[in-house]
């Protein structure tokens, strides 16, 4: 049962990835990249890592995808006519990534793992919240400051809207109107 | 993760195979809510029909059945007989899996929510986080209804809901980051059960009854963020006056707009189901759920069942409270613009969700450490819990309430500067 | 600068869009959701009304009258009676000239009842206030239909007076609507005056300031909002107003919510207004009709001498002008209207730039049209 | 029955091998920005499972697994935030989000 849930959701990972790096229109492969992130978030439940599946719909599905989303959405007009989807010779890359996944399986085969016999703890999120604030306090501190910084800079770099406001008539005309008196004051 | 379930006591099968128990367990449970969901939005299309009506000296829906209450059957009726159109232009699967992508994920909120004294589909131990995560899923739905469509409207509407969903979604988070404070975990099904005896003390003082009235609401940061929880679910439902997304005196029917027949109406569904869900939560983490005076008692007396029942009544009660409050405000208050949408959600509640959050710190701090953990600095062991509930309410009522009108101060309008006409 | 240009987006609002009052088009460029240009596109319910007075007998165009401005039948036929009046040298009577006034300041409190009904609408406010005023507006046509027999067509004027004395039991309805009248502004302006969400959405919005107002010769309570006391009834007294007191309210700033406050207060004046002719109507003489038009047959056999005239009264929505020529004949030369929402829609484009398109359907809503009048 | 019974940890380890494969192909074939950044997400998500497959199999009682996972999950969003923002950005002054037509940082 569980081999049979697994063998679905690892297939549906695969595909849905294949798709997010062949789409030719990028919305297609966005909607594709949230499934696989969606696909992921169920093995790490199958996984009973149940707060970091939820935390992996959570951020990227709920949030990251959906950033993405927008951002295409800004800069949409231009992925009307996007060029295909690959640059250069990407059978090379293709020949590479498939020598790559090829080496890397055999690894995998290769290597004894030393399986646990460990009963799983019965509540896990409290005692990764308790890891987050003793062992582990100092990488969160500063993956909190990372975030703050990543916010800033994200406003700061996506700002620039302020300044291009179009003037209403009721601006025109105060600006109209502060010419006006410093023309007066200017010449007496 | 399977708590004990009521069904699965009643559907006992004889040598059975495990995993065939379980899934049909789990099919009747999803059967259940999914028809209660969809029994629950046609009685709330029905009621919000009638109540805005009230409100505007009219009468509503009143032909179809008695007090027209089958009006939502005769509409639905409708909606499956018209013609489905997918505009020529559009994309085609996204638009069609649209409205889906925005359902799934509200039906999935249904299965952890507590429903009554026992009644619990299941008992996720990070309920709290997978509401969140869940209900952030539909704005994918929406994105996809609004490109796809390839209608200006759509996209307007879907950039419009998307922006209005993260900026809500923030305050939304941090207001039940309080309640997961103060419950010391992020299973809904515990809240309730943590939400019994009087108001504001709980079951802290000895000898005093169980009235199932210790709801967090009574108590300063479950008061705050209980409002501001509120006003957020109000933004995720996109209620008035956080319509934005799809404005129809703006933008037609925002990312709705290309969507006939069934497939507007599965929006429909969506809309009014998530506002359900967001009832029944707030009345879980903050309205005490399924506790009320009685409750308790019945529990006490052996009655389990009736107890559930009664339990399963006063959180449906709560719940279709809340919805009615929705509705009146519907009815009573223009929509907000953009920016003001954001700039509320930026510059009030988020500000009082974190303080709130303070708040919710110190009171467990004042609650239920010991002299030690406070350094040996605030002597509380020689006080009983009620005194040391007493002191936290105290100190947090003053942080809160000042903390509320100094958000409002700062962020009140400058003072008028008007184009002067001269006379 | 040209690197930074951001993406422009054009939307059409309109021909047939929930907001627009009509069937009426607005073409909008927006910059995310700011409005950069905004061009107003009429002529979808144009119906050859100019064309067709001038094919038909004088009469026969009072009913068409009724349909430019199809909220305020009365104020449109009463411009049209003034002209006519004017051409061909009619007496109008006293008590005539009072059920006019009379009926011409019920449709202002039916008008500006609805017309901020549905700016509140507009903003997203479910009917919710627009059922209120429409309340009262039911009660003001159960009024209409008892003097003229229709609610809203009512065709009740006509050359030399009114087509019918008022009923006897008109005036004891008149006076209980009165009676509630006062507690409807109240309760209305209450719920609506200070509601924080309507300060937030109307005040700062649209501003037309004085000047740029008077350029574009708007007028009615667009033109009083921006601070210009100029009212037909004042400025060219026509039938009894002359001897009626009254005050003309005029706003600050020019925003939509000066606007709608300038609604509020006309509605009050309105009832001022009501007060005094229900006081004097019973002593008034002469009847309701100059006796020499009394019957249908010589209102057709209208022939005005030859010459010009122009009348305008002060419609709901501003000045509302019929121009008429004659050549002697039993139709005129020439006939045109001066409607008052087309006028006052020449500015929208320039009050909409710079604010939201969120804003846009409040700015419209603001300016108070109706398509019927501004395609003719 | 849980997972551990049911399915080797290679599976797992070569199912995240293959996904972090087709990402690395990403990164190197898309030409825009943003198909960039979905293969670079695919990646790090592979690694991700990496992570809680060894949590899981290997060491259940150390949280050491979990809590690196929660981290990349915060740099991936921190990541993507900032990353969106410069497609954005570059978007406005470029006119394009092709990772070619951009050769010279010059404003």
């Amino acid at each position: 049962m569980v081999t049979v849930i697994f063998i679905a959701i690892a297939s549906l990972i695969i595909a849905s990835a294949v798709l997010v790096v062949i789409s030719r229109e990028i919305v297609r492969a966005a909607l594709w990249l949230i499934a696989t992130f969606f696909a992921v978030g169920a093995l790490y439940l199958l996984l009973e890592a149940e707060f970091i599946g939820v935390a992996q719909v959570l951020v990227y599905v709920g949030a990251v995808s959906i950033l993405i989303l927008f951002a295409i959405m800004l800069t949409r007009q231009h992925e009307r006519h996007e060029p295909a989807w690959r640059a250069g010779p990407w059978w090379i890359a293709l020949a590479g990534v498939i020598g790559l996944a090829a080496v890397l399986i055999t690894t995998i085969g290769a290597v004894p793992w030393r399986l646990t016999d460990d009963d799983l703890p019965v509540s896990r999120a409290p005692q990764l919240g308790t890891a987050l604030m003793r062992e582990y306090l100092l990488p969160f501190q500063l993956a909190a400051i990372v975030l703050l910084v990543a916010l800033i800079g994200a406003v700061v770099i996506a700002m620039e809207e302020r300044r291009r406001r179009t003037p209403t008539l009721a601006d025109d005309i105060a600006a109209q109107r502060g010419a006006a008196d410093r023309a007066e004051d200017g010449t007496p | 993760m399977n708590r004990t379930i009521v069904i699965s006591q009643i559907l006992v099968i004889e040598q059975a195979p495990g995993w065939l128990v379980a899934a049909l367990n789990h099919a009747i449970i999803a059967g259940v809510l999914l028809i209660g969901g969809a029994i629950t939005m046609m009685l709330q299309v029905w009621v919000e029909r009638r109540l805005i009506a009230r409100m505007q000296d009219r009468l509503g829906p009143n032909r179809v059945g008695p007090e027209g209450i089958l009006q939502s059957i005769a509409d639905g009726i409708k909606m499956f007989t018209k013609e489905d159109i997918i505009p020529r232009a559009a994309d085609r699967w996204v638009h069609l899996l649209a409205p889906i992508v925005a359902l799934a994920p509200i039906a999935m909120m249904l299965a952890v929510l507590p429903w009554g004294r026992g009644l619990v589909a299941v008992d996720l131990e990070v309920g709290v986080l997978y509401i969140a995560a869940v209900s952030s899923i539909s704005g994918v739905g929406l994105m996809m209804a609004g490109w796809g469509s390839r209608n200006t409207f759509a996209l307007l509407g879907a950039m419009r809901s998307i922006a209005q969903l993260i900026a809500y979604e923030i305050p939304l988070i941090i207001a039940l980051l309080g309640i997961v404070l103060l419950t010391g975990g992020m299973s809904l099904a515990r809240m309730p059960e943590l939400q019994a005896g009087i108001p504001l003390f709980g079951s802290s003082i000895p000898g005093a009854p169980d009235l199932g009235l210790g709801w967090f609401i009574f108590t300063p940061v479950g008061l705050l963020g209980g409002i501001i929880f509120f006003i957020c679910a109000l933004a995720e439902g996109e209620r008035t006056p956080f319509d934005i997304p799809e404005a129809d005196s703006e933008i037609v029917a925002g990312y709705m707009t290309e969507y006939s027949g069934m497939k507007f109406a599965v929006f429909y569904i969506a809309q009014y189901l998530l506002n359900f869900a967001l009832a029944v939560l707030s009345a879980v983490v903050f309205l005490g759920g399924w506790q009320g005076p009685g409750v308790a008692w019945l529990a006490d007396a052996g009655l389990g069942a009736a107890a559930s029942l009664l339990s399963l009544l006063w959180l449906l009660l709560k719940a279709w409270g809340l919805f009615m409050l929705m509705v009146v405000i519907r009815a009573a208050v223009p929509r907000l613009r953009v920016d003001q949408l954001m700039s509320f959600a930026w510059k009030y509640l988020l500000p009082l969700a974190l303080v709130n959050v303070a708040s919710a710190a110190l009171w467990v701090g004042l609650t239920e450490w010991s002299s030690i953990e406070w350094g040996n600095l605030l002597p509380v062991d020689g006080l009983a819990p009620w005194q040391r509930i007493g002191v936290a309410a105290l100190v947090t009522a003053v942080i809160n309430l000042g903390a509320t009108r100094w958000v409002l101060r700062i962020n009140r309008a400058p003072a008028a500067a008007p184009v002067v006409v001269p006379a | 600068m040209s690197a930074h240009e951001s993406q422009l987006l054009q939307v059409n609002i309109g021909p047939q869009h929930p907001s627009t009052h009509g069937v009426f088009r607005m073409e909008v460029t927006l910059d995310g959701e700011t409005v950069v240009a905004l061009r107003p596109v009429f002529g979808y319910l144009h119906r050859n009304h100019e064309q067709l007075a001038e094919a038909s007998s004088y009469i026969q165009t009072m009913p068409y009258t009724d349909r430019l401005d199809y909220f305020n039948s009365m104020t449109s036929n009463y411009g049209y009676a003034l002209a006519v009046e004017r051409l061909a040298g009619i007496e109008v009577p006293q008590r005539a000239s009072y059920i006019r006034a009379l009926m011409s300041e019920l449709t202002r409190i039916l008008n500006h009842a609805t017309a901020i009904g549905f700016m509140i609408n507009d903003m997203g406010a479910w009917h919710t206030a627009l059922q209120f005023g429409m309340r009262e507006r039911e009660k003001i046509l159960d009024l209409f239909e008892m003097a003229s027999g229709a609610r809203m067509m009512c065709n009740y004027f006509r050359f030399g007076g009114v087509v019918r004395d008022l009923p006897p039991e008109f005036l004891p309805y008149f006076d209980q609507l009165m009676r509630g009248l006062p507690a409807f502004f109240d309760e209305f302006e209450q719920l609506l005056r200070d509601n924080e969400i309507i300060v937030a959405r109307s005040s700062g919005i649209g501003i037309l300031p004085r000047d740029v107002a008077a350029g574009y010769s708007v007028t009615g309570p667009v033109l009083r909002g921006s601070g210009v006391p100029y009212d037909i009834r004042r400025a060219e007294p026509y039938g009894i107003y002359g001897e009626l007191a009254f005050d003309i309210p005029v706003g600050s700033v020019g925003d939509v919510y000066d606007r709608t406050l300038v609604r509020f207060a006309e509605m009050r004046q309105s009832y001022r207004i009501l007060q005094q002719i229900r006081e004097r109507l019973p002593d008034t003489g002469g009847g309701h009709i100059n006796p020499a038009l009394a019957n249908f047959g010589k209102q057709k056999a209208l022939r005005p001498p030859a010459g010009e005239a122009y009348a305008r009264v002060e419609s709901p929505k501003g000045e509302l002008g019929f121009y008429l020529v004659s050549d002697g004949s039993t139709q005129p030369y020439r006939y045109k209207v001066r409607a008052p929402s087309f006028i006052n829609l020449t500015p929208l484009g320039a009050m909409c730039r710079g604010h939201l398109l969120a804003d846009v359907v409040v700015i419209l809503g603001s300016i108070d049209i109706v398509m019927g009048e501004v395609d003719r | 029955m849980s997972m551990i019974d049911a399915v080797p940890l290679s599976w797992v380890l070569t199912l995240a091998a293959i996904l972090f494969c087709i990402g690395l192909f990403g990164v190197i074939v898309r030409r825009s920005l943003i198909g960039v950044l979905f293969g670079v997400e695919l990646m790090l998500n592979a690694v991700n499972i990496n992570l809680i497959a060894f949590w899981r199999y290997l060491e259940p009682n150390l949280v050491a697994g979990q809590v690196f996972a929660l981290f990349i999950i915060t740099i991936a969003a921190a990541e993507a935030a900032v990353g969106l923002a410069m497609v954005i950005a570059v978007y406005r002054t470029r006119r394009t989000i092709v990772a070619d037509d951009m050769r010279n940082l010059q404003g």
